[in-house]
């Protein structure tokens, strides 16, 4: 065991290059960030429910909303101040200044600030829409699919979850009973995949029509799900919400297999050469 | 400890090395080349299908090993869902691969393994890990693949999952350490006890089990250096963690080769001294990791992980990456015969010990020094896995302030963070198991505590 | 001899350096990984689609390369038919990954170089090697690419071909040396005397030229131990009069570093102090050779070979086999860092050094040998290759005598029956020439001599 | 450079094996070999003309045939002594006793001794069936070509060798002219390859049904070539007499890609899925 001598005479820049350590600018307060202040609003009492958003602090929200809601409509503190927060995170998180777990605290600020916001309201907020989701029979491997499933909910979207080791049957049940405006399925093995052509056609024998079938996961590549109807190659969990505000806004499954990069709004290296 | 130091620790020799039929040996002295290619989509669709899907693969990887010249090789399979659920399936799959590899032994001489890796089929959620109708389809599967010729018996179980996933997505170090550490090592002495028991019967070695879904998944989802979803030092510490729960297979019995993608494979050899198999620059097409040559440094068997089946210029995926496993065992065992072992295995590890901090923890100096940790705490499956993560922390904190390893503020703050929490954690195990059941079974609806006699 | 002693050279170093633009320097003391991936069948159709599938290539290495830490690499691309018969594709493919490269090397500091290698689409019997339409266009396109940003220009040139295909099918020994070594050699100069003049007016290098028509043919055709194609001492033959032909581009100013698939390059290495590409056990997706290792003994450049573009489990191919090679090259680099160069090289030689005799000739003791035989010719491009084929065959058979070269009765008569024919042959390239004349163009329909000015 | 020293420490049988030199039984000679015996004609003249095939010796081939015609009829020296010749060498070069230039040499003196038979006979015999050759467009690589068409000639078939960088169109014109009972193409790249189904669809849609397409060649892989009608998927050169044989007997491209491993007669890896 030379490596105290070693590590005294090697250059380490010939050996490796830590390009996360080398690329990070100073550090920055969230609220500073360009792309956040885009989003986040100038005026209290939406700043203040915004920015505890954004620092994951549940307390912090509940308080906030509590007080906003003595001065603006429940739905105000929603849509113009809690969403915004999320919103400023999802752009911190696609440019690698917040990691998943910033994304899962700031997810449980909002849910529990927006149960008080609710709560005055009356009603639940309407979602945007409902979306399905499932991993393929015989498949275990869940956590892209959970994923999926929290970036759907933070956005704002009605996720409904049928777990992992989904049989075929159970997940055309979903589609029929909660007409959703995308259905999600996750494998991650040659031999789990093989589910997803069978689902599309089955939906299509019974005559079910699902905008978009967003489908991902390990071994599944996009050659593969664009080899049936309705499926699109889904290449990062937090594309999920975009492409299903994209279906929302009327786009089918076969306009977001030629746009998706632009759907995404980022470089994906899958849909190279579509961009 | 098996080592007192852990410079005596190389790779191709093992405290206790283990013997196969067909006359292959790990850890005596030379190193086995590995192969491992998943069935091709829709061959799952009958078991005749998969049966010849399995022969192929065989005799694909068999052809190459003697056109190239490889003393030596071990074919794994991992099985798929129908694999393991239908014992025989399972029986008629691992059949087919013996008698190919049976044929090139008497044919050429050529030494060959097969290992049989089942499926952990058990869901928490649907009917429990244990004793639901998928555990004894496992046990069943075990039995026939023995039967059948397995070489040895190989397992990725899933105990603690369900906790573990919370802890990941939330990043919470607690919910890793009960999920990995505590929960983890219970299913494992549960499985591990049968598995050893049924193999014991046949001419068929109980291998042993990884971690994959805990500090595999922890290091996939942190990806490589741009990856956002966790941090580096927080999966180090995951893996540090999964040490203290792996090893619990050998305490049952388990002798090695334990399995390729249990990167605390290290760690245990260090405190038990059995031989491992273990992957890295050579499963580049399986899986993207940030030390590559590392994971070479004390490894009996060296794999490819499960790539697709299918043709490359080169030849089918078997061939091919039985050709790249075989050249780079041919390096190592070239090393051993010309009395260079001990410095090749430096440049290995040298080479990634500061590309990233999983490469630190996991430096075979480092990893001892985890080992000792665990061992101090004997069968207290808290405190060693505990004491574990705490000494993985230092390690690496050493290597940072020692300006060796660099750290983003984001590996450093969360390293910081979950390293204090860990210190605070209570020294009973009974007092932690109490606080983790008032907050766990409430916030995750997939974990099952019957599951673990809880 | 650039080297007066075989042990001065080694990985990652060079007599004479090559700097390229984005930084990146050859033989400069640190070994440089290159990736080279075909595109996806179907691409070839617009110049549209193969523009978008050159980007997509790149991108995908490059964020890879930033996402592991490497500090450089290399992207090759091999032309296929379109890209260089229209100048134009050829022009606007290049700088669509010179505009990839350029960004990542903006942004991270990555050093990146690229390297276009045209496709010598002149065919002997439609049209000839000299002033066609098809060799026209080849001029044409490796201006375009200088224009486009290429950090370098390589070719695969085929002269001589038509000969050495005949050889290989009868085992023609003269043959062989005349495909390769007499007409190859006189190709060479006419092609790249003329791609130097064109690269010399651009921030472009003129890298070299492999024998891949003629050595790798062989090689390929011999196969692995079972193959039953050709003699693997036959093989070896080809690949030292390979030797003679292929450094006649280093004479005529290619500065290297050579290509990859050019296994004659550590002769040529040895000759001219020049950088060099090789490739072997992370080439295995493309290639099946019997000495992985060995190539990477005096390496400055490590390649994979073209593989198809598709995803793996690990991601898509330009990124994954970037790892492959870059991890090795990681290797290398640390060998160098800690002062153990040395004994690596010989590690990887050593592995495969009798493995097979094409191992046992290109060891670079061996092969500095060869080296020596040919520069007593000096630019008698008959003799130098004559010479060695000769030196070639005295390697093998003291191999073989000392009992560490085994042979099987084939590779044993072959080599002896060639050697004596080689030894038979006049001292006088002319006679020789006018023996070949005599047979060749009679029983060979597409040897065309007026293409090699005969 | 520690070599001398390390080769005397070093177990090599640790590092690599040559397989091929253990397997190596003790040297026989060729009309020994018991596959050989079973084809090998057990009488004069014709035992004499397949041993000169047998040792490649063109001059001693035509020595013999010239004797033997002042005894036996042309056809006899043919079929019955120079072409047993080469079946046996055939087994050889299966077994991997023969290597290709043997075959190369017994190829030449058969084709040397077949003239002047055919000389005394009037006419040349008829071939067993045509079969036309070609490399793909753009593709330079015609190795694997070669070795087809020269297979094919040796094994008594009429090879039309259309050559390298082939447009298809010549090849369609050259299918047109030559009927032949079976086509083969080689390619080696993933950009040629794609004349393949371009051929194969024009030759359907001008209403010429050719019994067989072999296709092979580096970068061709089964599958790509099952994509599209008429394709079997060629793996060693020496198959394809054997697929231009059954191709004669009646077998259609379906039959062939299903029962490829019994039509070549050993086991083929590519195949391993049909055995
Ligand atoms: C961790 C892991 C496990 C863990 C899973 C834990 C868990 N909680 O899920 C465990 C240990 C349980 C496991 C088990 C097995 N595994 Co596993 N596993 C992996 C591994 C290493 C990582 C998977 C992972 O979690 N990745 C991280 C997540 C986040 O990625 P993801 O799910 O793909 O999701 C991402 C995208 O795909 C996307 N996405 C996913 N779905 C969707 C949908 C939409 C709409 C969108 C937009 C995006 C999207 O979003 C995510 C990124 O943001 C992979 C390796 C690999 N290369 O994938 C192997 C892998 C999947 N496993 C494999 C195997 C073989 C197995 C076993 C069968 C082995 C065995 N015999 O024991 C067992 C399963 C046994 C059984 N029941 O059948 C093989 C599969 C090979 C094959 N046949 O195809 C793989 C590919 C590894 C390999 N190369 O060999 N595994
Ligand atoms: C030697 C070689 C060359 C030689 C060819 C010499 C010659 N006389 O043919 C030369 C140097 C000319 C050459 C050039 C190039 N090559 Co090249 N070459 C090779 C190599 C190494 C071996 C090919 C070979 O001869 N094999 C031996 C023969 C016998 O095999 P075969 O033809 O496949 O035939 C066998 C079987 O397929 C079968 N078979 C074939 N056809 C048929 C048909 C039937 C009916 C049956 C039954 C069987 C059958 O029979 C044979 C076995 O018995 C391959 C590597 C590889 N993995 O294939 C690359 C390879 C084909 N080349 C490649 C490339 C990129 C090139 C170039 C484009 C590089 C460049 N830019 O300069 C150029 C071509 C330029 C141009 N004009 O466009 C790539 C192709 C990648 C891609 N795009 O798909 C390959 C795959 C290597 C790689 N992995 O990168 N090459
Ligand atoms: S991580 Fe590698 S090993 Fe573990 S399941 Fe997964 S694949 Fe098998
Ligand atoms: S042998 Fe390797 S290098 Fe030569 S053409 Fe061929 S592929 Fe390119
Ligand atoms: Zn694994
Ligand atoms: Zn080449
Ligand atoms: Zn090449």
């Amino acid at each position: 065991m030379a490596f105290s001598e070693w590590a005294k005479k090697a250059d380490f820049d010939m050996m490796f290059k830590r390009y996360n350590v080398i690329i990070e600018g100073p550090a920055i307060k969230p609220e500073d960030d360009p792309d956040v202040k885009k989003v986040l609003p100038k005026d209290e009492p939406f700043k203040s429910l915004a920015m505890a958003v954004i620092f994951g602090d549940t307390e912090k929200a509940v308080q906030a909303t509590k007080s906003a809601l003595d001065m603006v409509s429940p739905l105000d503190v929603i849509e113009k101040g809690l969403a915004k927060g999320m919103d400023a995170v999802s752009a911190l998180y696609a440019k690698g200044a917040y990691f998943l777990p910033d994304i899962m605290l700031s997810a449980d600020a909002m849910t529990a600030a927006m149960a008080v916001a609710e709560q005055k309201l009356g009603r639940a907020r309407e979602k945007k829409g409902t979306v399905v989701s499932f991993v393929a029979e015989g498949d275990p491997h869940d956590i892209g699919k959970n994923l999926v499933v929290m970036f759907l909910k933070a956005n704002g979207f009605e996720a409904v979850d049928l777990g992992r080791d989904v049989p075929d049957k159970e997940v055309i049940e979903a589609v029929k009973k909660y007409k959703p405006v995308m259905l999600t399925g996750t494998a991650l093995m040659t031999t789990t995949m093989t589910a997803f052509p069978r689902v599309a056609k089955a939906l299509q024998e019974q005559g079910i029509s699902v905008p978009v079938f967003g489908c991902g996961g390990g071994a599944v590549k996009r050659d593969f799900v664009e080899s049936y109807d309705m499926g699109v190659y889904g290449v990062k969990a937090f594309h999920a919400p975009k492409l299903a505000e994209a279906a929302l806004a009327g786009k089918s499954w076969k306009d977001l297999r030629k746009e998706y990069p632009k759907v995404v709004g980022e470089f994906v290296a899958e849909y190279a050469d579509r961009m | 400890m098996a080592y007192k130091d852990p410079d005596d620790m190389v790779f191709g020799h093992a405290k206790f090395p283990v013997l196969e039929h067909w006359n292959v040996q790990f850890g005596a002295g030379y190193v086995v080349p590995e192969v491992k290619v998943a069935p091709e989509a829709g061959t799952e669709r009958s078991k005749e299908t998969l049966v010849k899907e399995m022969a192929s693969i065989a005799e694909q990887a068999a052809s190459r090993a003697v056109d190239i010249g490889l003393p030596a090789f071990m074919l794994e399979q991992e099985h798929v869902f129908q694999q393991t659920y239908h014992p025989d399936w399972g029986y008629a799959c691992t059949l087919a691969q013996a008698e190919v590899l049976k044929k090139y032994y008497d044919e050429y001489g050529v030494r060959a393994a097969l290992r049989q890796t089942v499926g952990d089929l058990r869901i928490e959620e649907k009917g429990g890990l244990r004793g639901s109708e998928y555990d004894n389809r496992i046990a069943e599967t075990i039995e026939e693949c023995c039967k059948a010729g397995a070489s040895d018996i190989a397992a990725e179980t899933m105990g603690g999952k369900s906790v573990l996933d919370y802890g990941v997505m939330r990043g919470d170090i607690r919910a890793i350490l009960f999920g990995i550490g505590y929960l983890g090592s219970i299913d494992m002495e549960y499985f591990w006890t049968r598995a050893v028991n049924i193999c014991s019967k046949y001419d068929t070695r109980p291998a042993g089990d990884t971690n994959c879904s805990g500090a595999n998944t922890c290091m996939y989802v942190a990806g490589g250096l741009l990856g956002k979803d966790m941090s580096h030092t927080a999966a180090a510490l995951a893996r540090a963690i999964s040490a203290a729960r792996s090893l619990v297979a050998v305490e049952c019995g388990a002798t090695g080769p334990l399995k390729d993608c249990g990167y605390e494979n290290t760690i245990i050899k260090a405190i038990t001294g059995v031989p491992i198999c273990q992957e890295g620059k050579n499963a580049v097409c399986a899986h993207a990791d940030v030390m590559g040559n590392l994971t070479c440094q004390v490894v009996d068997c060296w794999s490819n992980e499960s790539v697709f089946h299918r043709e490359e210029m080169g030849g089918p995926t078997p061939a091919v990456w039985l050709q790249a496993t075989g050249y780079e065992s041919a390096l190592m065992n070239t090393a051993i015969q010309t009395g260079n072992a001990k410095t090749l295995r430096d440049l290995y590890t040298f080479t990634d010990m500061y590309r990233d901090p999983q490469g630190t923890l996991l430096a075979y100096p480092n990893a001892f020094r985890v080992g000792k940790a665990i061992v101090e705490y004997g069968k207290d499956i808290y405190l060693r896995a505990r004491a574990a993560a705490l000494e993985a922390s230092k390690v690496m904190m050493e290597a940072y302030e020692a300006k060796l390893l660099q750290l983003t503020r984001f590996e450093l703050d969360t390293l910081r963070k979950y390293t204090s929490i860990l210190e605070s954690l209570p020294m009973e195990a009974e007092i932690f198991v109490d606080q983790c059941m008032r907050e766990y079974p409430r916030k995750i609806p997939t974990f099952d505590p019957k599951s673990y006699g809880l």
